[in-house]
C-alpha cells in the first residue's frame, strides 16, 4: 500500500519549483481544453488528466528524457507535454489544426511526438497495451537500456490483451512497466462493478511480474516509487506492474456532464482534498520554499503561456480537404473519390 | 384490419421502447454491455431500463467485449435471449471472433442442435470527430459472414419494428444504428406486436429516372437528393435496403428495370463494402435493363481523420451522391 | 500439489469396475479414432485424449447428468461419451457422416450432444471459454443450481479472453469450473516456453477466484477433488479454478508424427508410469477387487463394442451435396449458388 | 541485363528462401508466431530458422494472437521490421483490432511521424476438412481497410518476389498463402534482390474470348479452366490479380477492354466478399466493352462444412467456374 509523504525530500528548491511549474502548466492547459470544447474549438471526446497531474510528473522525472518509450490511452495531453512536446501542437492537434502533431488528423485522443518518444495517444482501451511492450521488446532486441513506460486505466486492466501482453512480457524479460492508473472509474462504471477484486496489482502476480499498489496524489511519494521502479527494471530487464491509485476530478470527457450518475458531490469533495496541486502548493508555502506571491506570480506566468499557446494554435489553419489522403501510406496514395 | 394509432418518437427512443416492451413480455431477455446501466449508455438508448429491471436483467459490463458478447452467446445457447449493446460498433471488432466464428457457426457446427437468439445492436458508423478508432461501418464486413443477419434501419418506424424482429429471431442479429440518425422524428404504431420483417427491402420514394440504393442514414441522404433532384424535374426512386443479410434483391431489381439507371451509396470504405456486393448484384441481374453503369458512392478510402473539415471530405453527402447521378443521367 | 493417493477408496467394487470400463472405453475409442484417422476415414484435424482420461471421467463422476453443463475445446471426444451421447454418433461425425451429431458438419473438433447438456467442441483456442461462464450465468438467471464445467489446455489459459471471463464469473458470482488440463504442451510448445509462470492456477487469484492445482492422472484422488469442488461450487454460487496436472500420450493430433521436437522417449516413458489406465488396473488386481481374467474379458468385450461402433458409423452414409446450405440458419436458408 | 539462372521450387520453401534471406540480409527482420521455432511452424515454412538464427529472432509465442500482434506492431513502430506468422489466417480474426484498428492506422493517426513495417503472413483459405473455424479467407475483409497492403499470390515466383516487397515495404502488408498452394512447383530467379512490385496484376495465360480474373490459388483454376476451354476453341485469359490493395485495375480492364466478357474467382464467400468488389469495377469501368454480365464465382455462403463431400461442394472448382464461363459465352 501507498506509503506515508512524511519524508525528508531530497529535491532542490529550484527542482520543486520546476515540479510547480509543471503541474499548473497541465492544469491550465487542461482546463484550457475543456473551455476549448465547450467552445466548440475543439470536438470529438476529449479526456483531461485534471486531478492525476502527480503520476505523469512523477514518473517522467525518473525516466530518460529522448531515451525511454512512453505509451498511454486517450488521455494523453499530459505526458508528451512534460516529455517535451511543442505545447503549440499538442493544442493545434486537439483543435484540429493543419500544425497538430498529426496535422489534424488524430485529434485529442491521438496525439503522438514521436520525436521525443511519446507513442500516443489510443483510443482502444487496451488496446495500446501490446504494442507498449512491443516498445519494451525494441529496445531489448537491440541491446539498448530503454525502459517502455506503458500507462493504462483501471477499465483496461480487465482487457484480455493486457494479461496476453503480462505473461510474455515476464516470459521475455522485456523492459517494460506498466501503470495501472486506478481513478477508481472506467467512465462511469465504478472500479468495484467492473472489477473483481479492486487490488488490481494483483494481476501481475501469476506472471511472476513485481506487482505493487502506490499512491498516485503524492508527488513525493511517487518521485520515489517511480525512480525506484524505474531503475529496477533498467537493471533488471524484467516487466514491473505498479497500480498507482489517483483520481479524476472533472468527468470520464469533456461531455460527460453527469457524474452524479455514478459518484457524490460529497465523494468528489473528499477526494478533492487529495488534490495534487493543492498539497504541493501547501507543502512549498509551508516549508517556506516559496512564497504566496511568488507561486501567485508563477502561476499567472502560466496561465498567460497557455493562452499564448491557444492563440498560437488557434492561428494555425485547419487542414486543406486535399490532406485527406496524406499518410494513409508512407509511399502511395489511396485510391480517391466516393 | 384496424389500423393503430400513430406515436411520434424519436429513433433512439424507438428502440428503447421496444427493448423494454420486450423486456415486459419476455423474463429471457435480458441487456448487457458498458455503462449502459446505471450511467444510462453513453447514448442514452438504455436509459430508465437499470432502475426497472434491475442489475439481473440490466448488466453493466466491464470493457471487455469479447469476454461479455462470449458469455451471451453461451447464455443464448441455452435459450436466453442477450440484447449486446457494443458501445459502437467500432468496439465489436474485438470481439469478431466471438460473433464470426462462434455465434454465427453454432447452428451449422451443432447441425441444428443449438440455436443463437442474441442480438447484438449499438452506434455504428462515424458520429462526430471521433477519428479513426471510433468511426467505423461494420455492417458490411457482417453482412458477409453467413450465419448471421444484418440490419440497418433508415427510419424510426423500422427502428421499431426490425428490432421487434431482431429480438424475435432465433439466430444472431447485427442491429447497426447509425449515430446520426438517433435524434430523427418518426411514427411507429401504438402496438407491441408491430414487426417489420428482415428480407423486404422499401421504396421510401417513388420515381422513374434512376434509382437511388442505400441503407441506415444514406437512406435519409438519398431521401434528400431526391428532393433535390425533383426540383430539377428528375424522378429518383429511393431504394431502402434496410435489411443487408438476407437481402431483398427482388426489390431492387424491380426498381432498377424500371428506372434503368441505379447508384449505390453507403458510408462505409467505398473500397470493398457491402454496397460493391449491392451494385454488382445489379449489375449482374439487371444487365439488359440498365442504360448506364451502376454507380457507387461510397466513404473515402482512408482511416477516419478527425478534423472536421476532412471528415466532412470522407463520410458521402447529398453533393456527392448528387455529383455521381449526374454522371449517367 | 497434488495430493497423495493411498487413501482407503469409498467406491464400490462395482463402481469401480464401471470406471474402469469407462476408462477403457475411452482409450479404445480414441486409438480407433486415430486408427480411422490413418486410413483415411477420418480428416482434418483429430485430437485423441489418451493419457488424460482419469480427468474427464473424475470429473464427469461429479456432476448432475442431464442437470450440470460441460464446454471443452477440440480434444472433445471424451466428454460427451462419459455424458451419455450415443457413440456411434459421436464416431459417425469423426468420420463426416450424415449420422453423426453435427450430420458431418462439424468432425472431430466440433462435437456436441446438447440433450445431454455437452455444449462442444471449438476449435479456436481460448474462444469457448466466455461460452461456458455463459452457462453458468443462464443457470444462474433462471435460479437453477446447475453447474457448469469448462475445460481448456494449458495453452489456452493464455488467451486474453480467459482472463476476461475469470473476472467477469468473480464479479457475477458464476458457478462455473474452469479446470485447466495441464498437459505441459501446447501443440509442439512446451509449459516452459509459453507461460511464464508454470502454476497456472494463479491465474485466478487476482480475480479472488478459489484456485488450485490437483493431480490429474490419479482417479481416485480426482473423484474426490471433482466432488468437493462442484458441491462447493453449487452450494456457494462461486466460481472455481482447478488446475490438473496431466499428460498427452499422444501427438498433438492425429497428424503430429514429430514429439522428437519438443520432447524426448525419455520424458514419454516416465509419464507413462503414470498412465491412469494401468495404474487403476493395477490397483483393482492388487486389491483383488477384480481379476485378471475378469479385466481381460471386459477389455475384450470393449473393444468389440468399438469396432461395432466403428462398424455402425462407417454404415452411415455421407451427407447429400444439398445438405450444405441445411442448418446456417434456423429458418431461412442462405443464399445458394457460387 | 544479364538473365539470372533459375532455380525450381515450391511454393513453401520459396517462402521460406525469402525469409531466410531476408533475415541473413537486416538485423532487424525477425519472425514470431506459434510453433514457428521449435515446432518448425504447422505448415513447415519456417523449418530451419531456429536453429540458424536463434530464439531471439525466431520467437515461438504462447496462443496469444492480438497479444504478440500488438508487440510486433510496436517493435514496428520504432523501426524493426517484423514478420508475424499467423499459424492460419482465420486466427488473425482474433488480432483484427491490433491489425485493422492500430497497425493500418498508425501512419495516419500520427500524422506520418510513424511507421509499421510489418508482414502478416500465412496458410490462408481452405485446407481438408478443416471444419468452419479454420477455413477463412480474411485477404477480402483486409483488402477493404485503407492503411494496409494486401497481396495474394498464386505463383512460387510471385511468392518469393512479393514477400520480399512485403518485408522491405515500410507499411503493414497482409500476406497470404493459401495451404493448397504450399506444395506446387515453379522456378524463381536465383537473385536475392529479386522482388515483384505490389500493384500489378499479370497475364498468366493471354486469351481473346473471355478474362478469368483471381487470385491466389483460384487463379490456378483458372489457368486450368482456360486449359479445359482451349480445347473447345474457346481463347480464355487468366488474369492474377495478385496484389488486392492496392489493385491494378489497368490490367484487368485492358483484358475486359480486349474479351469483353469476365468471370471473377475467388475462394472466399461469395457475397460481399472482395470479387465483388473487382466485378464491379469492371462492371462500372467496363460497362461499354462488356457484352455480357460480369459474372462471379465464389465461395458457399455457408460456414464451411467437415464432411469432404460437403467441403468440396463450398470451394470453387474447374467446374463452377466453366459452368459460368458458359452462361456468358
Ligand atoms: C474497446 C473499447 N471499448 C469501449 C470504449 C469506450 N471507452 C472509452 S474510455 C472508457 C473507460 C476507460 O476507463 P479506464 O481504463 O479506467 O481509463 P480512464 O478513462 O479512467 O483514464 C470506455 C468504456 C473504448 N474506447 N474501447
Ligand atoms: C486462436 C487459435 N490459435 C491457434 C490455434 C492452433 N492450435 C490448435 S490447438 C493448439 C494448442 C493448444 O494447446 P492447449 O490449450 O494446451 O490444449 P491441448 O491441445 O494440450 O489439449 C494450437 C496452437 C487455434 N486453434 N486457435
Ligand atoms: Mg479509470
Ligand atoms: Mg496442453
Amino acid at each position: 500500500m501507498a506509503k506515508s509523504a512524511n519524508l525528508e525530500h531530497p529535491q532542490t528548491p529550484a527542482q520543486l519549483e520546476e515540479f510547480y511549474r509543471q503541474m499548473v502548466f497541465i492544469r491550465r492547459f487542461e482546463e484550457k481544453c475543456n473551455l476549448a470544447y465547450r467552445q466548440g474549438k475543439a470536438g470529438g471526446y476529449l479526456h483531461v488528466y485534471i486531478g492525476m497531474e502527480a503520476t505523469a510528473i512523477g514518473w517522467n522525472a525518473a525516466l530518460k528524457p529522448g531515451w525511454d518509450y512512453v505509451i498511454t490511452a486517450y488521455r494523453d495531453h499530459a505526458q508528451p507535454l512534460l516529455m517535451g512536446a511543442d505545447p503549440v501542437k499538442v493544442m493545434a492537434e486537439i483543435m484540429g489544426r493543419q500544425g497538430g502533431y498529426s496535422h489534424g488528423k488524430g485529434g485529442s485522443m491521438h496525439i503522438y511526438d514521436i520525436e521525443h518518444n511519446f507513442y500516443g495517444g489510443w483510443g482502444i482501451v487496451g488496446g495500446h497495451v501490446a504494442m507498449g511492450a512491443g516498445l519494451a521488446f525494441a529496445a531489448k532486441y537491440r541491446e539498448e537500456d530503454r525502459v517502455a513506460v506503458c500507462y493504462l486505466g483501471d477499465g483496461a486492466s480487465n482487457a484480455g490483451v493486457f494479461f496476453e501482453t503480462l505473461n510474455m512480457a515476464s516470459l521475455w524479460d522485456l523492459p517494460v512497466i506498466f501503470v495501472i492508473e486506478n481513478n477508481e472509474f472506467a467512465m462511469g462504471t465504478r472500479l468495484e462493478y467492473h472489477a473483481s477484486d479492486t487490488h488490481l496489482y494483483k494481476r501481475g502476480e501469476p506472471f511472476g511480474i513485481k506487482s505493487e499498489r502506490v499512491d498516485g496524489m503524492d508527488l513525493f511519494t511517487t518521485l520515489e516509487d517511480a525512480k525506484r521502479i524505474v531503475d529496477w527494471v533498467r537493471t533488471n530487464q524484467r516487466p514491473y506492474l505498479v497500480e498507482v491509485m489517483n483520481y479524476r476530478f472533472a468527468g470520464h470527457g469533456a461531455a460527460d456532464n453527469d457524474r452524479q450518475l455514478y459518484r457524490t458531490k460529497e465523494e468528489e469533495d473528499e477526494n478533492m482534498k487529495r488534490d495534487p496541486l493543492a498539497r504541493l502548493r501547501k507543502y512549498l508555502v509551508d516549508k517556506k520554499i516559496c512564497s504566496d506571491e511568488k507561486l501567485e506570480a508563477v502561476e499567472e506566468e502560466i496561465s498567460d503561456q497557455v493562452e499564448k499557446i491557444y492563440e498560437a494554435a488557434d492561428a494555425s489553419p485547419f487542414p486543406d480537404p486535399h490532406e485527406v489522403y496524406d499518410h494513409v501510406y508512407s509511399d502511395m496514395a489511396p485510391e480517391a473519390g466516393h | 384490419m384496424a389500423t393503430a394509432t400513430l406515436i411520434e418518437t424519436t429513433f433512439r427512443d424507438a428502440i428503447h421502447k421496444c427493448i423494454d416492451e420486450e423486456m415486459e413480455r419476455n423474463p429471457d431477455v435480458f441487456v448487457l454491455g458498458e455503462d449502459i446501466g446505471r450511467y444510462e449508455g453513453t447514448f442514452k438508448v438504455t436509459k430508465g431500463l437499470w432502475p426497472k429491471y434491475g442489475e439481473k436483467r440490466v448488466i453493466d459490463t466491464p470493457i471487455v467485449e469479447p469476454g461479455f458478447t462470449g458469455i451471451a452467446i453461451g447464455a443464448a445457447m441455452t435459450g436466453l435471449r442477450p440484447i449486446v449493446e457494443m458501445m459502437t460498433m467500432s468496439f465489436s471488432i474485438l470481439a469478431l471472433d466471438q460473433i464470426i466464428n462462434h455465434a454465427a457457426k453454432v447452428h451449422y457446427m451443432t447441425g441444428g442442435q443449438a440455436k443463437v437468439p442474441m442480438v447484438v445492436r449499438g452506434p455504428g458508423g462515424a458520429a462526430k470527430q471521433l477519428s479513426a478508432q471510433h468511426s467505423h461501418s461494420m455492417e458490411g464486413w457482417y453482412a458477409h459472414c453467413p450465419g448471421l443477419k444484418v440490419v440497418a434501419p433508415a427510419t424510426v418506424e423500422d427502428a421499431y419494428g426490425m428490432l421487434k424482429t431482431a429480438i424475435w429471431d432465433d439466430n444472431p442479429v447485427i442491429f447497426t444504428e447509425n449515430p446520426g440518425l438517433y435524434t430523427i422524428k418518426g411514427t411507429i404504431p401504438d402496438d407491441k406486436d408491430f414487426s417489420v420483417p428482415f428480407g423486404k427491402a422499401q421504396i421510401l420514394h417513388e420515381g422513374t429516372d434512376i434509382s437511388l440504393v442505400g441503407y441506415s442514414r444514406m437512406t435519409q441522404v438519398n431521401l434528400a437528393v431526391a428532393e433535390e433532384l425533383s426540383k430539377e424535374g428528375i424522378s429518383a426512386e429511393v431504394v431502402d435496403v434496410r435489411s443487408l443479410l438476407p437481402l431483398d434483391t427482388d426489390t431492387i431489381f424491380a426498381s432498377v428495370a424500371k428506372t434503368h439507371r441505379a447508384v449505390v451509396v453507403y458510408e462505409d470504405w467505398r473500397s470493398g463494402g457491402f454496397g460493391a456486393e449491392i451494385a454488382q448484384r445489379i449489375s449482374e441481374d439487371c444487365f439488359d435493363d440498365l442504360d448506364a453503369p451502376v454507380l457507387r458512392v461510397g466513404g473515402l478510402n482512408v482511416p477516419m481523420p478527425y478534423a472536421r473539415v476532412l471528415e466532412l471530405e470522407c463520410i458521402p453527402d447529398v453533393k456527392d451522391v448528387l455529383e455521381k447521378v449526374r454522371r449517367i443521367l
